[in-house]
């Protein structure tokens, strides 16, 4: 059975469902209660669950991110939401020196059962402090998972497995994308981390996103078929941290060519360390460079047209694959 | 902001010349209007990101920035539009910023939350809640090292007041302000509201003022609908700043009767009857009644006001709108100072 | 921790029995000896990494964790080795860890710093300045929400105080204590300087209890170096904090007369004399004095005590340098929890 | 003229050359006065200076980093000490969302010519929380300059040069060798950011590395020429932001063959870019994949023996060196 819903939807369906099978769940963050939530997400759940389940908090995203991570040491399952990821310096600290490491330097004595959500990455002019992908950034510490998925029916599987898992979990969502719709299976279709997804199959040049840069992919293969004959596979990490290396190196292994595309800036991206796994991987099977399509390197900026400017396009992707192929750019 | 000054001997409110209020008057309501325009272009889709004006809480930053002094510096959060104004910066420049056109303040490029004038004193406009705060207190250390007299005007809201940024900042300008070094006049704008947070729901102390007890900051309260209340504030204080070189905090109790953000539609956080109570104290309507009250101005001059802050504000939206997109490369400037315009792609 | 406890019917402080005040007598005598031979440790290069010990503070913890009950929690700083003692940990298992052994508490994952027995309460350990202040207020929350009446016990640093950590914190747990969902007794442990820098270089303000004002928390002081005065108030306030489930904060009055960390030798930001000073009301030496004075205990029994404990902690010693370090294959364990153990190499 | 001096000591040098010429430059820090520096670095300079110039802030990361970023926006040019960069995180919204980005928001109208330094990664058991290599961290973000210098001859000439640019520069220092010693040149010997040093010749395969990991590398191709004939090139990268392409690339083109070693964890690391850089721009160059060795995926332990294990050694680094040649591991 499955049902057509937004993205807002699915991800708050996973949150209601393991809310109601485990009353360790709470929520918590800016707003997210009494004003319903700035993205809407958890509109109307303060009143089904109550102000202790649904913890409206001060503008302290160190603090209270640090004060659910004590409630997960003591067993509770705290979903927190960082109202968009952009504030989640402050709150760095505490995900980095305490979320992810207490297990370990605790000796295993503690897990920290958390998830911190919410949007993650730019395109509606919010300029730059306000505009960020910081899947490197927290995929690069070991103790956290980074999951960034992009169809309605990810986001509620992968929230649903990351509320069970027994670890803290940036959960990146694809802010620019609430309202988009798709087909979201009912009931518990929980998602297994660490698992890429093939969301286009093809033959001739591999690309591969996460978050809202796979529709990007999929509309630059459909116009890679059209215009060039071209059968591009479209890749779909969805989770950053734990990372699935083998279904990339198959699908290169096939195609013998990649292009890697991020939102996010060039320098240290995932689409570097993307890169890096397939040359490595496979470097016998590569018959051009591993391509990399990024935003531009400069803070975000206000300007719609500027705005368009700095991130990746479609005619980015294409004419990246078409280098890949040794066919001349448009 | 060159009408007289009068203050009393014991630093007490005075009645402040007529003149000078009519002056006032027209302030607010050019922000007003602009605020008013403003909401108008983000309806229309002419302006984008996210936008936050200033309905309702004219007579603070109008009040405080009476007071202003060429070489002090004004720094506040994302709710900038009006301290802009009253600086002096050009309501076309403003508005060309708010459509991201090449002619805004800032060139397009930073959009409502981040107005600069440098060269009039405003240095921003900043979009993460309590970030500007250590800015303004090192504004204000670098201006007494440099052996000047001028002070930084630090407006944050009620609540930025529970961001450790706050905290930490506010103990260096207590403890900086021992060796005069730190002439820093804390502005809270509390407008009561934290976007959908009450105070009440934000802090078990609510009394942010004496929050400043905590660094050794003196501090003190004041009506903020009431001008002539903020403007006497704002002379003593500032003046005092600007002599010890030691920062002040003064809570000013006003209130947003705009929405928090232009797409902010419910407002399910509050009661109608609660915006409608605060209209009555609406500090343009106040100001307006006393001026008529005190003949220091007819229905008239009322009316002639208004129309030229809506023709003023017309103007500037029509500049704005007719003003091109910054051109394409612009994109890559003003990322790294200095010869080099390095950009990360070699 | 089982002696009889006497409170007066007014909450003040009353004679406490004399064997009570030997067993905690012992118990002081026992940390100071452990923390001695840490230093010994940290000389002989036994004990790598930071090294912060709690000579002259034995007092605080020590009167505080006599009120601990079963279920509460204890968090506090990197300077945790007396929390761990007077918990229950095996002084072989706490220097084991320190000479980072496979014995030691945490396996020897976390050294001095990040002591954990967490199925008796210490729930850390922790080495950036501040950060552990909101997980204690997390613990709070949680031990209501589960509804039980456990209690945090929150011990902090003076230097801790000028974070912004700290503030966020205690904003939360004032807020949350309105509803009595949140049983935490912030402890303060001020022993006048955060590593070089003195509480009057680090705040403007330095009576640290009352910064709890800004948070709506219930506020006192007592002298950390009379065991009587902190277990009057360790008493009165832990069951006050039980029972209320609103958070309370003391600021206990110290000294360390040993240096900041192991390795900090010069000690230029303080006078010799000072320490002298403090040295006369150690804590230890004051009990000592009492007991002596009460007839509690005699020349012999004193004696007895110490080489008792010095057996003790040269035992643990001995432990510790005969145990073997840990198994490599131990450096990928404790990352993630759960059947995959994902360590990031596929 | 030069002459033998610690790390330290050049660091210093570097400061106090600075300073000497320039009012505008100021010491900021906790305990970098009184106390004389956690590192002694700055030790003796607050009464050379005075408290207006050596300033001992309270324990807090984001306020004194923000303050010295009011300051540089007012022409002052403070050099902030971070005790140790594992406290940065919480400076790191101040660093990230103000000093790398105010220039761009405010359209060009200020500059922050601010130097954010100390002692960067770790090697003296000090454990999780006091163990990070960050130069990814802040290399991801445009606005930022960040370098990594390992010579007292380049500390001190980075340093110089970090304080004369009107950008805001991350400052990373080779924490564990403060005390090892290097020839100096006397005076102002300002060395320039984005110019990689070949720091030993060779026509094998090529070392890249940054920070301490350089000593490690150039310890490793000795080894491989004593042990297996083996002729190392040994680049130190100096400059993470701006990036030298070109000297890799170079040096790739004559050798065929690279190993990119990092203290840092791997995933998102520098070692990713490199491997990205090199696969994309001497594709055609390389006869083997590009090698990568980096610290173990875990948080830093505290135990000697775990902890030597959790840092790269010289023999993965020369093993490394052998499968990019194809020879046997050892
Ligand atoms: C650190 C951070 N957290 C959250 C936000 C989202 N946010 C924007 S405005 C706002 C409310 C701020 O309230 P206040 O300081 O009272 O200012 P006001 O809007 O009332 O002027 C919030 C939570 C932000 N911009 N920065
Ligand atoms: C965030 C952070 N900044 C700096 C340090 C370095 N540091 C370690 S202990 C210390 C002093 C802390 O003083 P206090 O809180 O009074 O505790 P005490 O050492 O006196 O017990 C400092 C600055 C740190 N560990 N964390
Ligand atoms: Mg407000
Ligand atoms: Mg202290």
């Amino acid at each position: 059975m499955a049902e057509t819903k937004t993205y807002r939807e699915a991800l708050r369906e996973g949150m209601v469902h393991e809310m109601d099978q485990d009353e360790s769940v709470v929520l918590m963050g800016e707003d997210i209660g009494v004003y319903g939530g700035t993205h809407l997400i958890t509109d109307g759940l303060i009143d089904e669950y109550g102000p202790k389940r649904v913890i409206d908090t001060p503008i302290s995203e160190g603090g209270f991110t640090g004060a659910a991570i004590g409630m997960a040491m003591l067993g509770m399952k705290p979903v927190v939401e960082m109202m968009t990821w952009n504030f989640s310096f402050l709150a760095s600290d505490q995900i980095i020196q305490n979320a992810a490491k207490v297990r370990y330097f605790s000796g295993g004595q503690v897990e920290v059962p958390l998830v911190i959500r919410g949007p993650n990455g730019g395109g509606v002019q919010l300029s730059a402090q306000h505009t960020h992908s910081l899947e490197n950034l927290y995929g690069h510490f070991p103790g956290l998972k980074v999951v960034s998925p992009v169809t309605p029916n990810d986001v509620k599987g992968m929230m649903i497995t990351a509320i069970r898992d027994p670890n803290p979990v940036i959960f990146l969502e694809a802010g620019a994308l609430y309202g988009t719709k798709g087909e979201v299976e009912e009931g518990d279709n929980a998602v297994e981390f660490g698992k890429a997804r093939v969301a286009r199959e093809g033959s001739d040049v591999t690309l591969i996103a996460y978050g809202r840069q796979v529709n990007l992919c999929l509309r630059a293969a459909n116009t890679l078929e059209e215009e060039d004959g071209v059968q591009a596979e479209v890749i779909d990490l969805r989770s950053i941290r734990p990372f699935d290396e083998d279904t990339l190196v198959r699908s290169v292994e096939k195609t013998h060519r990649a292009v890697t595309v991020q939102e996010q800036w060039r320098w240290f991206g995932v689409a570097s360390e993307v890169a890096a796994i397939i040359q490595e991987k496979a470097f016998d099977s590569l018959d051009a460079p591993v391509q990399r399509v990024s935003g531009a390197e400069v803070p975000a900026p206000y300007a719609r047209n500027l705005e368009l400017e700095a991130f990746p396009s479609e005619k980015q992707v294409t004419n990246a694959a078409r280098r890949a192929l040794y066919i001349e750019e448009k | 902001m060159s009408a007289e000054k009068e203050h009393s001997e014991h630093g007490g409110a005075v009645a402040t010349s007529s003149e000078r209020l009519v002056d006032l008057y027209k302030k607010m309501v050019e922000i007003r209007a602009f605020e008013e325009a403003c909401q108008k272009g983000f309806r229309q889709g002419k302006i984008g990101g996210y936008l936050h004006v200033y309905i309702g809480q004219e007579a603070v930053a109008t009040g405080f920035i009476d007071s202003f002094k060429e070489g002090d510096k004004v720094i506040t959060a994302y709710r900038d539009h009006a301290h802009a104004l009253l600086l002096g910066t050009d309501p076309k420049e403003v508005m060309a910023e708010l459509y991201g056109k090449g002619t805004g303040m800032v060139k397009g490029k930073g959009g409502s939350m981040h107005l600069f004038d440098v060269e009039r004193g405003l240095m921003g406009g900043y979009g993460i809640v309590g970030g500007h705060i250590p800015l303004g207190v090192g504004f204000a250390y670098a201006m007494r090292y440099q052996g000047t007299d001028h002070i930084t005007q630090l407006y944050l809201g009620d609540g930025a007041i529970s961001n450790g940024a706050f905290h930490e900042a506010a103990n260096l300008a207590g403890l900086w302000g021992k060796d005069g070094m730190c002439p820093c006049l804390f502005i809270i704008e509390n407008n009561q509201y934290g976007m959908g947070t009450s105070v009440e729901r934000t802090t078990a102390m609510t009394d942010l003022a004496a929050k400043f007890d905590a660094y050794g900051i003196e501090n003190e309260k004041v009506d903020g609908m009431d001008i002539e209340a903020v403007l006497e504030s704002a002379g003593r204080l500032t003046e005092q700043v600007r002599e010890t070189g030691k920062p002040y905090a003064i809570e000013v109790l006003t209130y947003r009767t705009a929405p928090h953000g232009a797409a902010d539609f419910f407002e399910k956080y509050r009661e109608k009857e609660e915006i409608e109570e605060w209209r009555k104290r609406d500090p343009i309507g106040l100001l307006e009644q006393k001026l008529l009250d005190n003949d220091a101005a007819d229905e008239e001059k009322i009316d002639e006001i208004r129309s030229e802050a809506k023709e003023l504000i017309a103007e500037a939206v029509k500049f704005a709108d007719e003003s091109e997109e910054p051109e394409i490369d612009e994109l890559y400037t003003d990322v790294y100072a200095g010869a080099d315009e390095y950009t990360g792609e070699e």
